[in-house]
């Protein structure tokens, strides 16, 4: 059970107690580290609860795709041995031009190279994987049959769990105030709840990243800056009605799928920010239901119940800052999602862990070097929807 | 809970406690003419009575006050028993070795005129049988609500409260 | 099971044309106009969905679509809310058993710009508060938009075959149902107040300045109406109390109830237990007796009847006991009820052993208590904060009844539950500060608002209202009613 | 201990969760009525919470041992009722009368 006592001291200390900082901590106990989690609520109350549940390796770079082919590796062996619900049910991207289409064969081929099973389908047979799905403007689809999704709530849960297991401390309603720094050197951390000691911190807060930057004083330029996206949840349907994640550019950048528990989930490119503001607005709710209609036009007479909003840490190329920050010791960070926290998190706790405890990856951690936005060195722009 | 009121604990109200709040008519006086008396024995907000009294016979300061009836006053016009939204006033008149009781009735079938009808009192139990000497039908009451004298023996002048009517057609 | 007569209601002349819809293959005869849920339960009906994760059989329960325990599929759309769906001729109707499929061959929807329609003052709920808030906020000089869900104006007014207490120019000795037909009539005249029925709110965003409400109306058509200033006078929602199998149809709220007998002329069933001694359970007693119902007890778990004596008084005679000190236990019976356990509390609250008694009855009415409805004010920003006296959360307002968001204010139940009497005043208050608020009324509209404040004074000076007033005080902000 | 011990008494009507599942919850330790609501789904059914919010706040309250005053309501979110997909996007079509 997470706890509410800050313990006195931690070698380790995440700030952010998220589905990264989760699975970063629980990755880290594993490997014998001692680690805690402050978080200012509970667990995955940031951006982790609100997220869209998509899991997928169709990416447009090669960094991309290899860290997703190694997260989804992780998200099946963890969602097999801790038993919580992960399910490879694709990703089906709809594609109405020759130009979108000439795009994803672009995709498809760095995705292949890296052994992603990603192919060109027909119309027809998109339909026969969602038959609900209206085929007269699409022209083919991309799908990945070993993409998925993930409950957030019941996947982060587990993930602390066996974080708890293996000795790390997760410390809930707990907001850090301030750094202890001496000499350039991080002693501590000062919280609600008294002052922690400690070596190496990571920010793992992402959309409050840059809150948690000026409190360490860094002076590095990171630009992390939280936008509002929104979801929808309708009414449940019977399970199997929508399976893969469906995408479509053409309409509002919209994704939507249906969640175990049978309501259909999703949002579009509607943006709003940089803001911390959390309404739901009008506008998305209309949005939202256009677009949907448009994908899936049986889903005109279904009920939404509930739209809610959530961030998305942005960075300029849409690709997270993960690494070491030179100018203070030991402080990292692993923010900026984009949007893609949730999906990535398993590989990023394994590259983050790498770098902590040996100083070095496989992973191609240099393709999200924190000093990339300093230096001018911005990457092409992640593919995104939502 | 000995700071409940026993009449809030059972939800009906016994003479002895009535009478302890307000007076009781006189024998002369419930022998003179029919005698208004409200069983409201809790402060709350409503006058129509006071407001509608021809005589200005309930003395009544805000609305949140108990009503009192000036027994001496009250003419035995049935006004009150007609308006009173809490069905909560009744008018008594001593006749012989009879009484006649004055009640609000807003239940199907209405009686008529000679019916006899079955006698509740306040616990609703069947006390005997009485016979209706005068109908004010809805249409006709100022209040809205019919209003039915019944002649009961005169022991029973303050335990009956309700009548039930035999027969008539029910809802299915 | 259809009322052919009752001593106050007149149902020969409400109910429509005879219809014929169609349940689980087999027909069944309805009125139009009336909802599928109250046609199926006067023919004997009570099951209408199966819940989708345990498959615990569901019936009618809130009557006015917030529920979901009424699900049905109709014409193979699953989902339906049958209790504020109304009938058509040849409609098929089946049980909805969990989680449904689509139909498949829809066509999308085509983008439309929703209808727009502006006054300086938007009220939501068209019950005694909202009425009264229209009212007073037209004769103040303020163009008026009044929207309700429901397809006739008195929200639970037009429910109530009981008269009012109070004074006289306050409707004392009137009845709830004729209270109604007065305030829709009062609406009618005035050429400044636009009327929506059947018109739901889903939501307030504002607009600068202005307050932008997003509603929907008969299920089917998106609507915005914008509004300088905006009265939420949203009513009451029913609580609901933890005792076994409470999901059992047959059970109902009294509000559910009151629709089912008083609105449309449906008996909800023969032998009923009533739990709570509130007014509403007394009332609904009384009302269950006049619709030639037996009630065969009201439970009640206080040592003493909450609600009013002398309605109490009312049923007591009539030959039904109540037990104070007593609570249900639970319900029992195969896929409805058959019968209600019920036991005697010691003083912790805790049932005695061995105090069990059985009541063989097809129906149980939950008259547990009222609590405000304030999802919208919540929803708009509004402050809210959690005040026993006052039946739950309610929104921080000032003594004009204007909540923490500037223009958006709130009358009756929704802002705490009381009277129909005391929404009615503070619906006038809400309707003329709104109005002046709105730039549309001229200063010497402020006396009127002072004499309903002290009218309300003077109603809340027994001991009823006192208790509410220590819970206003809780929630009130500014100085002399101001902030 | 429970005073649901067979599990029968529902909270939320939507998603069938019983008094059992809740009290379970706050035993174990969690009491913040946001967590509880995504781990038994209360308050996400399509009564959007109107019925089992009040609930279980009280029973938070009983178990927890705070005042109903110091549990946070949930946040209230658009729709505040459900409404269909179909009429946000605007025009039903085919099968409208008017």
């Amino acid at each position: 059970m997470p706890t509410r006592e800050l313990p006195e001291k931690s070698e380790i200390t995440i700030i952010g107690g998220g589905i990264i900082g989760v699975t970063l901590a629980h990755e880290l106990a594993k490997r014998g580290e001692e680690v805690t989690v402050i978080e200012k609520r509970f667990i995955g109350s940031g951006s982790t609860f609100r997220c869209g549940t998509g899991i997928r390796q169709q990416f447009n770079d090669e960094a991309n795709v290899q860290v997703m082919k190694r997260s989804v590796e992780l998200w099946k062996k963890y969602s097999e041995e801790y038993g919580f619900p992960f399910s490879q049910t694709g990703y089906l991207f709809l594609l109405y031009d020759d130009e979108e289409v000439e795009t994803f064969k672009r995709n498809i081929a760095i995705q292949n190279k890296f052994g992603v099973p990603t192919r060109l389908i027909t119309p027809e047979e998109a339909k026969e994987i969602v038959p609900l799905l209206d085929i007269s403007e699409v022209v083919a689809a991309s799908w990945n049959p070993t993409d998925g999704k993930a409950s957030p709530f019941h996947s982060t849960a587990k993930f602390a769990l066996h974080a708890e297991e293996f000795g790390a401390r997760l410390v809930e309603y707990t907001e850090v105030k301030d750094f202890v720094i001496e000499n350039g050197e991080i002693k501590g951390l000062k919280t609600s709840r008294g002052t922690i000691k400690t070596g190496i911190v990571v920010n793992a807060t992402n959309a409050w990243a840059k809150l948690v930057n000026a409190m360490a004083v860094i002076r590095t330029k990171i630009p992390i800056e939280p936008y509002k996206h929104q979801a929808v949840i309708t009414q449940p349907i019977k399970n199997g009605s929508v399976k893969p994640m469906v995408i479509s550019f053409r309409y509002g950048h919209a994704y939507l799928t249906q969640t175990a528990h049978g309501g259909i989930i999703g949002g579009v490119g509607y943006e709003l920010g940089p803001t911390y503001d959390l309404n739901p607005t009008y506008e998305f709710m209309r949005e939202v239901s256009y677009y949907f209609t448009k994908i899936i036009p049986a889903l005109r007479e279904l009920l939404i119940l509930r739209t809610w909003a959530g961030h998305y840490a942005k960075t300029p190329d849409s690709n997270p800052a993960i690494g070491k920050i030179e100018e203070l010791s030991d402080y990292y960070i692993a923010a900026g999602f984009s949007g893609h926290g949730f999906m990535m998190a398993p590989a990023v706790a394994e590259m983050m862990a790498d770098l902590i405890t040996k100083g070095r990856t496989d992973l191609p951690a240099w393709w999200y070097d924190p000093y990339r936005f300093e230096r001018g060195e911005l990457r092409g722009v992640a593919l995104q929807m939502g | 809970m000995p700071d409940v009121p026993s009449y809030l604990r059972r939800g009906y109200i016994t003479p002895e406690e009535l009478f302890g709040m307000i007076p009781k008519p006189s024998e002369e006086r419930l022998r003179a003419k029919p005698v208004a008396v409200p069983e409201c024995p809790q402060e709350i907000p409503c006058a129509p009575c006071r407001e509608v009294c021809p005589t200005g016979a309930i003395n009544m300061p805000t609305p949140n006050d108990l009503p009192i009836v000036d027994y001496e006053k009250c003419v035995g016009c049935s006004l009150c028993v007609q308006i009173c939204p809490g069905l909560a006033f009744f008018m008594v008149h001593y006749v012989g070795d009879k009484a006649r009781i004055t009640m609000p009735h807003e239940l199907l079938p209405v009686p008529k005129r000679g019916d006899e009808v079955v006698l509740l009192n306040r616990m609703g139990e069947p006390v005997g049988t009485g016979r209706v000497i005068l109908v004010i039908p809805r249409e006709k009451s100022m209040g809205d609500t019919a209003v039915v004298t019944v002649e009961v023996p005169i022991e029973l002048a303050w335990e009956v409260r309700a009548i039930r009517v035999p027969g008539g057609k029910r809802n299915d | 099971m259809r009322l052919t007569e009752h001593p106050i209601l007149d149902f020969s002349e409400r109910r429509g044309r005879k219809v014929t819809i169609h349940f689980e293959g087999q027909p069944v005869e309805a009125y139009e106009g009336e909802t599928i849920a109250m046609a199926l339960h006067a023919a004997g009906i009570r099951v209408l969905s199966h819940s989708a994760e345990k498959h615990r059989p569901r019936g009618l329960f809130c009557a006015i679509g917030k529920c979901s325990s009424c699900l049905v599929k109709v014409n193979g759309v699953p989902n339906v809310r049958s209790c504020i769906t109304l009938v058509e001729e040849g409609m098929k109707v089946e049980m909805q058993r969990g989680k449904e499929t689509l139909p498949k061959g829809a066509k999308p929807p085509a983008w439309k710009d929703a209808p727009r329609y502006k006054a300086d003052v938007v009220v939501i709920g068209g019950g005694p508060a909202g009425l009264m808030a229209a009212i007073h906020a037209a004769d103040a000089g303020a163009s008026v938009i009044l929207i309700d869900e429901n397809p006739m104006l008195g929200g639970q007014l037009v429910k109530q075959t009981h008269k009012f207490f109070g004074k006289r120019e306050q409707f004392a000795g009137v009845r709830g149902v004729k209270i109604a037909e007065i305030l829709g009539e009062e609406v009618k005249k005035r050429g400044n107040i636009e009327v929506f029925l059947e018109t739901s709110a889903v939501g307030v965003f504002h607009e600068g300045e202005e307050k932008l409400v997003a509603a929907v109306r008969k299920n089917k058509e998106l609507l915005e109406f914008l509004g300088k200033t905006l009265v939420v006078a949203t009513g009451a929602m029913e609580k609901m109390i933890p005792f076994e199998n409470n999901d059992l149809p047959g059970i109902y709220g009294a509000g559910a109830i009151q629709t089912l007998m008083n609105t449309y002329g449906v008996k909800p069933g023969d032998r009923v237990l009533i739990v709570g001694a509130g007014n509403v359970g007394l009332i609904l007693a009384y009302q269950l007796i006049q619709a030639g119902v037996e009630v065969k007890a009201i439970v009640e778990a206080m040592p003493k009847v909450g609600g009013y004596f002398v309605h109490a008084a009312k049923v007591r005679r009539l030959g039904v006991p109540i037990l104070t000190r007593h609570t249900i236990l639970r319900a029992e019976g195969k896929d409805r009820v058959e019968r209600a356990v019920i036991a005697q509390l010691d003083e912790n609250w805790r049932p005695v052993p061995g105090t069990e008694k059985v009541f063989e009855v097809d129906t149980i009415a939950l008259a547990v208590g009222l609590r405000p409805s304030i999802e919208l004010l919540h929803q708009a920003g509004c402050q809210v904060k959690f005040v026993r006296e006052l039946s739950g959360h309610v929104a921080v307002r000032d003594g004009r009844m204007e909540t923490t968001v500037q223009g958006i204010f709130v009358a009756g139940d929704s802002a705490g539950i009381e009277e129909a009497t005391t929404a009615m005043l503070e619906g006038k208050i809400a309707g003329i500060a709104a109005a002046l608020k709105a730039g549309a009324a001229s200063p010497e509209w402020l006396a009127e608002i002072e004499k309903a404040q002290r009218d309300l004074l003077e109603f809340r000076s027994g001991p009823f209202g006192r208790h509410v007033l220590e819970g206003i005080k809780k929630v009130l902000v500014g100085v002399d009613g101001y902030a | 201990m429970t005073e649901d011990p067979k599990g029968k008494i529902i909270i939320c009507r939507c998603n069938d969760v019983t008094l059992k599942e809740i009290e379970d919850l706050i035993e174990g330790g969690i009491t913040d009525i946001e967590e509880i609501k995504r781990l038994t789904r209360i308050g996400m059914g399509p009564c959007q919470g109107r019925t089992c919010i009040p609930l279980v706040i009280s029973i938070i309250a009983r178990k927890a041992g705070k005042k109903p005053g110091e549990i946070p309501v949930p946040a209230t979110r658009v729709p505040v009722r459900p409404v269909m997909m179909g009429v946000l996007a605007g025009e039903m079509g085919d099968d409208d009368e008017e």
